[in-house]
């Protein structure tokens, strides 16, 4: 049985494809967890939608300043160099294309590069936050996730069936068990776990997955 | 010109049912918690203003500020971008019963709405929700080959916010990332209230360090030591 | 003969309506002139296109910063409560509806409010500046202007000959004869020289005067 | 991340024939000098880069700044709103020789349309211009009863501009009015490219005061002491 990666192994992976100098959105939640293990000596800049550019680390507990936070509502520091700008200007930052990367989750992602991240159908309350203008703004937008649902469903798709967040905006799937990239409305397999063979993981992939040169073998480290 | 109001009752004066209402902050950075909840205590002593209609990012946390709001009724419709929240049971109950309707906007096409409505801009192309339900009903066009979805100018009948620093001419700074929306909505209102934890005298405020000129602000109170939603509720307020 | 109005005399009539607490944008030459003359203990408050609200007079000559000028090009000085701000948000004050008051310059105005104040036809260099905005923006746009050309033609006309600056945007008109409203797309004349009949300013205005209720005497001081 | 150049000639790289330039200022408040006159000494030098569109408000004024371009011969165009000033010489006489294009902008559209660029707004209806000769052939739209016109927005490969103090990463302050469209461009290009009276560390900026964030802005260098414009033309300059 292949052992997938934990949460924390997929944001590691994805970290590892920072470039120096990148201008970063972390989605909430998961994606966020990509900060903790970016490369040494790359240098990445923070940007979160609620107004600030080169925020830092969570304070300690109990030194927290609730009027600095990140798009989450957690506590945040500052670096040298941060900066506080209003809404509309952040989302100038977001939707003019000046940051380089934009890392969210997913319920699903279509061979086209649809999204749907944000609502699982009727029933419940909708929202949607800053997904729909971070996909469409940062140049690359890579998800994280795990590579089928909770009940084993592929959650990597030809077609999207939950309700969008983008159309054809996904560049890059870091999932538990491969690193996809999606080329000409295709999942091109870039790597994958080494104890899968690619009919496994096309046996849990809900598209054709395609191959570009070899595939890498995708190895994390322990964490 | 002195736009200083004595009390927090004066700076609200006009307030009326069905109006809109712009309301700063994100999560709690930026809740102007003293106006809001003046209004709330208004509206419980008098039966006005109802039937709001109330711009944020967010519905309402706990149930403070626009939760304290939605739980005591006046509010008939929320117009933001995510109305979640770490306890948001005031909007969600609400919702589900069909009390509270919800205009769901991405946040930065939010954001955005509401500068043009400052701005003088009536409808502009956003390639935000292109392809997505919230684009439902919305004109389309394609430039340089892109698709793009055309979103109209937000306004407000009223503007309430928090500023750090205010001078009498309207002048304001505000705290960190309490600044987000509140200085879009004081462009967009029709009248923009504002509590600002300290008055100052004009020319006190760097003209170079000014976020929002006062020509965008109609009325300021002074409310010293302000309460922050986000520590009010981790102070387990009710 | 009737002695018209000079300039400054003009500037002083215009001057007496600027409401108190006003935000007024001054266009560029005459219309600055209007400031000299603002009723004392009324507070006005002034906007530049290029990016200052509330500056102020004029420095003593040799004192000049000319990293602050107004949008004429002239050195000014800061008051108390004076802010800096980019070019966006200067015509957001203005095309968002914030100004009370803009008051230009014309070559032509309209009975429909209609104004011509840009360009004297083919053949010169084109230049337009705020004016397009301002008009567009402002909640009363005033015109101050002698009330014919230097040749004795009228400049208050059923309609532009000259290439427009703005449609149905004029809301007062001050000449060197007559203070005129623009009412329900008439010329409404609200004021006129005692030493002059109706018949008198009729004959030199190429429009329609209408009267609304009695006319006023337009009465200035010696400048 | 480093984005301080060593030298004007470095900051200057890569500015080919045909590319879009915007230049800051308003008058001679932000103009640039010490980059223009480097980009001019190298078209003179090279022959390159020529055959340039210049964005900037005006259109140069006496023989410095942007009207040295012009003199150089390196404009084909000039996108501005006012292309007059006290001393209009350069640009009127290529102009009315035919030997430079203009596309005139109403000011305020200059702005909202680089602004618009920056922001990732391919286009918005404005009042400014609704039935002038210079709204003709562009699309027009009603909206709640009133007649607006439809601008695009307005990128260009690289932006000139003057700051007074910068970091490392980029965050910007300007001079009094010097500001103007500076911060505007800085979003809008491509490559920013940055004249600072001053270099100081990151940090040394209080975040709240930054005007320009270091994400907007490419490449900088220290011009301690920079030439004025208008001071320079009055100085008689040549």
């Amino acid at each position: 049985m292949v052992v997938k990666l934990t949460n924390a192994q997929i944001a590691w992976r994805a970290a590892q494809d920072l470039p120096d100098g990148a201008y970063v959105n972390l989605g909430i939640g998961f994606p966020e967890m990509i900060a903790t293990f970016k490369p040494e000596g790359r240098e990445v800049t923070y940007h979160t939608e609620n107004g600030i550019l080169d925020f830092g680390e969570a304070p300690p507990a109990g030194e927290e300043d609730w009027d600095l936070i990140n798009a989450g509502k957690k506590a945040v520091t500052l670096n040298p160099g941060a900066s506080f700008f209003h809404h509309a200007d952040s989302f100038a930052m977001v939707r003019g294309g000046h940051l380089d990367v934009a890392v969210l989750g997913a319920y699903e992602v279509a061979q086209t590069g649809d999204l749907a991240n944000w609502s699982t159908g009727p029933g419940s309350v909708p929202a949607v936050g800053g997904a729909m203008d971070l996909v469409h703004g940062a140049r690359q937008v890579w998800v994280v996730t795990d590579h089928v649902t909770k009940k084993g469903e592929p959650k990597l798709l030809e077609a999207c069936r939950l309700p969008l967040t983008g159309v054809g905006c996904v560049t890059t799937v870091y999932t538990s068990l491969a690193v996809i990239d999606i080329v000409d409305r295709r999942f091109v397999v870039r790597e994958k776990l080494p104890s899968m063979s690619l009919e496994d993981l096309q046996a849990v992939t809900g598209a054709l997955l395609a191959v570009g040169a070899a595939v890498g073998d995708l190895i994390v480290p322990e964490l | 010109m002195n736009k200083i109001c004595p009390t927090i009752e004066d700076a609200l004066a006009g307030i009326e049912d069905g109006m809109s209402v712009m309301i700063g902050g994100f999560g709690g950075a930026g809740a102007p918690i003293e106006l809001i909840h003046a209004l709330v205590d208004r509206y419980k002593a008098t039966g006005s203003p109802g039937r709001l209609t109330v711009i944020n990012n967010n519905a309402g946390n706990g149930a403070v500020g626009i939760a304290a709001m939605i739980y005591a009724g006046m509010v008939a419709k929320m117009v933001c971008s995510f109305p979640r929240s770490s306890d948001p049971k005031a909007f969600t109950d609400a919702y589900l019963a069909g009390k509270i309707a919800l205009e769901l906007v991405p946040q930065g096409t939010l954001a955005e709405r509401i500068r043009a409505g400052g701005a003088g801009i009536p409808a502009f192309y956003t390639p935000s929700s292109f392809g997505t339900q919230v684009a439902e009903g919305k004109p389309v066009a394609e430039f340089d080959g892109r698709s793009y979805v055309q979103e109209r100018w937000l306004k407000a009948d009223v503007a309430l916010i928090k500023a750090e620093l205010a001078d009498a001419k309207g002048n304001l700074t505000f705290r960190k990332a309490a600044r987000n929306f509140s200085p879009l909505m004081a462009m967009a209102a029709a009248t923009t209230i504002v509590q600002a934890s300290r008055v100052v005298e004009p020319g006190t405020i760097d003209p170079e360090h000014v976020v929002t000129p006062g020509i965008f602000v109609d009325r300021i109170v002074e409310v010293p030591n302000p309460a922050q939603e986000e520590a009010l509720l981790r102070e387990g307020a009710k």
